[in-house]
């Protein structure tokens, strides 16, 4: 009974499975989570070690994606990369959906000055556009891995709050949860077995699209020098200290960013994908 | 004739398979004739008025042939029927909240299709939509003029596109639901005016409606449809007077009535479209099908003048 | 009062709170740091007694809310306070910084609105054909590309290949172009998802079917009917985006070398020159509320159902 | 009595602050009572607050003032709504969008046999859902699908089951045949009154259709602009209308016969505006007999004649 899915489940899935931007993009996705995970075992070389008299050099049979000043293989430092990235983008996405589903679930559902205070609050914290949140908690807390995750998942959990708002605020005034009152549902099982649910897929799809954006802020705050701090390998580090090799040695600051831009539009396009699968529009 | 609709058939690729939502539609209309089309959800009454004004989506598949003013339609370059739509031919849809683009008044809406057709000033353009707003009994034309959409009733809003789709004095107005979104008093009111401006145009009409009740007080002549096809046609007397195909009989019998009287439902539901049945489409409903009704197809034919029938069990 | 004014004072009003709310993060950023605020104000080698004097000089020995009403009363007249290293005030380095990062934002967000809108109608006007694709995969190429990454191709590409223009700096427009370019492109990316998706929506709205059924000629259709309701949510992405740049500049200030105020906040964060901070990051929302605010008044202008809400 | 409604009153108050202050009347003093087994017929055009008079008995809307009795209970008053909840229940009108889309139809039908504690196992709910879907003439294989897989009538059927399900005395039927095909509309009607008849359920049917409420009431009360203007018995009402705005709805219902024709305008205008209503008689400005006194006194709901009611002063 529970292994077989039922029938809507299977169509959803099918039509995930057929979907190209999912497709593609879990390909991608899929791709660098081994990457992440699998970092000890295919990495050629310690990223963190280097050797002076190899900074440096140019794509070769060794180093093929080349070394940078301190003389560190560039592609060990790339797959190791992956590793931080993936921590730092899903937990900070994790605890700011979680966060974010619960709050901006229940003020919309209690309503009243409980939602009023929650959205001034939210609204406040929107205030501060893009990177600026990440950038005021980096600027308190300082850098440092933790100290990102804190700050990437502080400048999410607002925008969840607000979709999950959103959306449970439309699912509240759907008539099933009128009629799930007519039939004598409680409170908490109104909120658990009709809101929740039915709010759910537009926190799917934005979970995925801000995996990409958090990955991308990430990497700013780092190339900033206010995120993840050496040894540990990072691609917007890495970028950074390219900076000052930018003409004689470009292949340091361009395959972390090309492995960025593949990661991020991966998850970008499993996020379109999603979206398309999960909230079909009206076929034009 | 002004229009005759020969052997259309429309379909569409979806997911779930082809639609057929008409296959095999044929009838004309004459100047001057209103006729109502009825028929329930999934009956293809939309569709063909859709594709009569070449207004289907670029998926549908269109077939068969739609002549009108001595032209076919079909295989019309788009530019042309563009020309034709709005002037010669015109349709008023249900939704009067949604049919009126939200962010224009309607002065701007009437004086667009009335520059779109006709040389003209923008003065001539106004001072035509202001006369025919009053025929239409809008109070304070020029008040409405400088209306948006939002500010007016659903009935001041049905009026306004009745009056659009006059304006020009077109040779064909379809009419598809006008009424079924209104309550009941204002219904009976754009009813009687649509009665009171069928003796001031020249315009023929096509109503289509899911109202017995309505067809019957708006057409000379009704069209009965059932999945996508005419089941019957007759005039008005001797449609609801002696009705011959086994679902507008049943219909009739299933529909409520002020006067009281017991309702008798027909068994099943309307079929999906994507997988008619095989032979007479209602023969899975019907009380009188035998094997030859699930096997061919019945053409409509003539069993009286003037009275068209699909059914093998209605002789004459 | 009518429906539209009582709509544009109801708007302004509810976006003080929202800056009280800002101004008091802002204003505490300085006690949430660990350490005695007037230990952090004070020059490193400051004695004891000048750490008092500094305490008691800028009020830190004051209740919290005295502290924020003055700081209130100076931010309200422009006044952050002096610099703690450079010896200048805050005003004299800010001005000059966000006069920089406004021109920078605004050009990119005319480039970015104009080659989005127009990306946005081309893809929906052809849904799921090749040309639709290669439009929206252009976008999607567009908002996944790392800002700073594609401001360092840029420099490769047209400073050092090309030599056409300056990789870094500032004084000409011709130092403006690559970093506006940077941040256009991706805003363009933006824009033209949002315009796309709202377009879409609005060809398959009953009224377009309307102005067909009336034979109005397919340009009239989607250039002024379509777009005109189409362009409603895209306003409101333009107030998001514009804020997107406003601290995206953050980023490609840096790899221009570009003086503006991203470059000085963060310079400022890594000299602990908190003064600094707090009057950047107040100034960037600040701007971004009035944006957003002033979109959502824009926004009634254009539809006139808003109004009433 | 099995619901008594008294002086019932609804007000929407919306706006506040900066936005214009705005008070909807829905229901403004509304009195019936209901009998065990028994159908009242509530009439009315949009905005007539028919549908916040069926949802305010069931205080899913909470009634800004009135009192009403059900089975001796003061509705209105009780804490606890659940043992109430057992035994009044509700239809909607679009079946599709009263069912969590993400829940089986056992579940939907099951919920209220669960939370009202009248099983004890998942089997033994299983098996009343497979009852009750039988009984309103579904195949009791339908257990484990979800409502997207069914047709209108068919969803309606299982909304009927889910009403059913605790074994109420008291329905709420909130234009259930609306969104349905005459011919499935039919069937319905039918199911509804072998059902009451069967278990001696009383209904509140709400329609905008004269013809279905001649169909399936006992007693009809005809709703106006958040009033009642009259109510008697079925045939009676539709035999001798009193008011002239039931009269006026009578002629504008359009029957299928070989000589109709456009109805005469008997009802100029259109209703009003909720938030904004006439002084007087709210259908003065409508009313073909009106005179000074109707468009200055409210006419009260009065007894004419032995089970009938009419609010007007030329009656």
């Amino acid at each position: 009974m529970l292994m077989e899915l039922d029938p809507s489940t299977r169509r959803t899935l099918r039509k995930a499975l057929r979907n190209r931007n999912i497709r593609v993009g879990g390909a991608i996705v899929a791709a660098f989570v081994l990457m992440g995970l699998l970092a000890p075992f295919i990495a050629p070389y310690d990223p963190t070690k280097g050797n002076l008299r190899e900074s440096l050099l140019p794509p070769c049979s060794k180093y093929p994606f080349g070394t940078d000043f301190a003389g560190r293989d560039v592609l060990s430092r790339v797959i190791w990369g992956a590793r931080t990235s993936l921590i730092v983008s899903t937990v900070s996405v994790f605890i700011a959906v979680i966060a974010g589903v619960l709050v901006g679930g229940l003020s919309a559902y209690v309503g009243g000055w409980i939602d009023e205070v929650v959205t001034r609050i939210v609204d406040v914290m929107l205030s501060f556009p893009d990177i600026l949140l990440a950038l005021f908690v980096a600027a308190i807390v300082g850098p440092g891995l933790e100290n990102v995750i804190v700050a990437v998942a502080l400048y999410n959990f607002p925008q969840f709050v607000r979709i999950m708002r959103g959306s449970a605020l439309q699912v509240k005034e759907m008539e099933y949860v009128e009629a799930a009152r007519a039939i004598g549902e409680s409170n908490a099982s109104i909120f658990a077995r009709y809101l929740l649910p039915n709010s759910l897929a537009p926190i799917v799809v934005h979970a995925t699209l801000r995996t990409a954006a958090s990955i991308l802020t990430a990497a700013g705050l780092s190339f900033l020098g206010l995120g993840v701090q050496p040894p540990i390998p990072e691609w917007g580090q890495m970028m950074s200290d390219a900076r000052t090799y930018l003409v004689t040695a470009p292949h340091v600051w361009i395959f972390p960013g090309v492995a960025l831009f593949i990661t991020v539009l991966g998850f970008n396009l499993l996020g379109d994908g999603l979206n398309d699968v999960l909230n079909p529009k009206m076929e034009v | 004739m002004l229009l005759t609709v020969d052997g259309l058939r429309v379909s569409y690729h979806t997911d779930e398979g082809i639609v057929r939502a008409v296959d095999g539609v044929t009838f004309s209309l004459d100047r001057r004739e209103t006729l109502a089309v009825v028929g329930e959800s999934g009956s293809g009454k939309s569709t063909l008025a859709l594709s009569v004004m070449g207004l289907l989506p670029k998926t549908a598949r269109v077939e068969g042939s739609i002549r009108f003013l001595d032209r076919e339609l079909t295989t019309m370059r788009e530019e042309e029927l563009r020309r034709l739509r709005g002037d010669r031919m015109t349709i008023v849809f249900q939704e009067p909240m949604t049919a009126l683009n939200p962010v224009f008044t309607i002065g701007r809406f009437m004086r667009d299709i009335y520059l779109t057709h006709r040389e003209g000033s923008e003065e001539e353009a106004l001072s035509l939509a202001r006369e025919w707003l009053s025929k239409v009994k809008v109070p304070g034309p020029d008040k409405v003029l400088n209306s948006y959409p939002h500010e007016l009733s659903g009935g001041m809003r049905q009026r306004v596109l009745i009056a659009s789709s006059l304006m020009l004095e077109p040779d064909l107005v379809i009419m598809d639901e006008p009424t079924s979104a209104l309550d009941v008093s204002v219904q009976a009111q754009i009813l009687r005016l649509i009665a009171e401006l069928k003796s001031q145009v020249e315009a023929s009409f096509i109503f289509i409606t899911h109202n017995l009740g309505v067809a019957a007080a708006v057409g000379d002549r009704v069209a009965v449809m059932y999945a996508g096809r005419m089941v019957e046609v007759a005039s008005k007397e001797e449609i609801f007077s002696d009705p011959m195909h086994p679902y507008t009989k049943g219909l009739l019998r299933a529909v409520p009535k002020v006067s009281g009287g017991e309702v008798e439902p027909i068994p099943g539901s309307v079929p999906s479209l994507v997988n008619p049945p095989s032979g007479c489409r209602f023969h899975p409903r019907c009380p009188l099908a035998d094997e030859r009704c699930s096997e061919e197809e019945p053409e409509l034919r003539k069993v009286r003048p003037g009275h068209w029938v699909a059914c093998h069990k209605v002789s004459g | 009062m009518s429906d539209l004014a009582r709509y544009v004072i109801r708007r302004i009003i509810l976006a003080i709170p929202t800056l009280l709310g800002v101004s008091v993060i802002v204003f505490l950023m300085i006690h949430m740091l660990p350490g005695d605020p007037a230990q952090l104000l004070a020059p490193p080698e400051a004695t004891i007694q000048e750490v008092e004097m500094i305490r008691r000089r800028l009020g830190l020995d004051k209740p919290l809310w005295e502290q924020y009403l003055i700081f209130m009363g100076n931010a309200l007249k422009g006044e952050f306070g002096k610099s703690l290293f450079t010896g200048h005030t805050v005003s004299e380095l800010l001005w000059p910084a966000y006069l920089n990062t406004l021109t920078l934002s605004v050009l990119a967000m005319g480039f970015g609105l104009v080659i989005g809108v127009l990306m946005g109608i081309y893809a929906a006007l052809r849904p799921n054909t090749v040309r639709d694709q290669a439009v929206t995969s252009l976008s999607l190429f567009g908002i996944s590309m790392p800002v700073f990454w594609l401001g360092l191709i840029l420099i490769e590409i047209f400073s050092v290949w090309l030599r056409l223009l300056p990789s870094g700096g500032s004084g000409t427009p011709r130092h403006l172009i690559l970093p506006s370019l940077t941040l256009g492109l991706v805003g363009a990316a933006y824009v033209g998802r949002a315009t796309r998706a709202s377009m879409l929506e609005v060809l398959s709205q009953e009224y377009v079917r309307t102005a067909r059924a009336y034979g109005l000629p397919e340009r009239l259709v989607i250039y002024v009917y379509a777009l005109r309701n189409a362009l409603i949510p895209v306003v409101t992405v333009a107030g998001l985006i514009f804020g997107y740049m406003m601290a995206g500049a953050v980023l490609t200030e840096t790899v221009f070398s570009f003086p503006g105020l991203g470059r000085l906040i963060v310079n400022a964060i890594f000299a602990r020159d908190y003064p600094i901070v707090q009057a950047g990051i107040l100034v960037v929302a600040t701007t971004f509320v009035a944006i957003n605010t002033a979109v959502d008044i824009l926004y009634a202008f254009i539809n006139p159902r808003i109004r009433l809400g | 009595m099995l619901l008594v409604v008294e002086d019932l009153v609804k007000h929407y108050v919306s706006g506040g602050f900066l936005r214009r202050k705005e008070v909807v009347r829905a229901v403004d003093g509304v009195s019936f009572s209901l009998n065990a087994g028994e159908t009242l017929g509530l009439v009315g055009e949009s905005g007539s607050g028919k549908t916040t008079v069926g949802k305010t008995v069931l205080r899913l809307v909470e009634p800004t003032s009135g009192r009403i009795l059900f089975d001796g209970r003061d509705v209105t008053a009780v804490r606890d709504l659940s043992p109430l909840r057992k035994e009044m229940q509700i239809v909607y009108q679009d079946p599709m969008s009263s069912m969590n889309p993400r829940m089986r139809i056992a579940d939907i039908v099951g919920r209220p046999l669960q939370i009202h504690g009248l099983v004890s196992s998942r089997r033994e709910r299983d098996e009343r859902v497979r009852y009750l879907l039988e009984r309103v003439g579904l195949s009791g294989d339908h257990l484990y699908r979800y409502p997207h897989e069914f047709s209108g009538g068919q969803r309606q059927r299982i909304a009927i089951a889910r009403a059913l399900a605790p074994d109420p005395k008291f329905i709420v039927l909130d234009e259930p045949t609306s969104a349905l095909d005459v011919s499935v509309q039919a069937q319905i009607l039918k199911l509804l009154r072998s059902l009451q008849e069967e278990r001696g359920i009383a209904y509140l049917f709400i329609s905008h259709d004269l013809a279905v409420v001649r169909n399936i009431s006992h007693r009809v009360a005809v709703m106006y602009a958040g009033k009642l203007v009259e109510m008697a018995d079925v045939d009676e009402i539709f035999s001798d209308p009193m008011h002239p705005y039931t009269k006026g709805l009578l002629a504008s219902v359009l029957e299928p016969s070989p000589d109709a024709e456009a109805p005469e305008e008997v009802l100029p205008g259109e209703p009003p505006d909720p938030r904004n209503p006439p002084e007087g008689c709210r259908f003065h400005s409508r009313c073909p007999l009106a005179d000074e006194r109707c468009s200055e006194e409210e006419p009260e709901l009065r007894k004419v004649r032995p089970g009938h009611w009419v609010a007007c002063h030329k009656v």
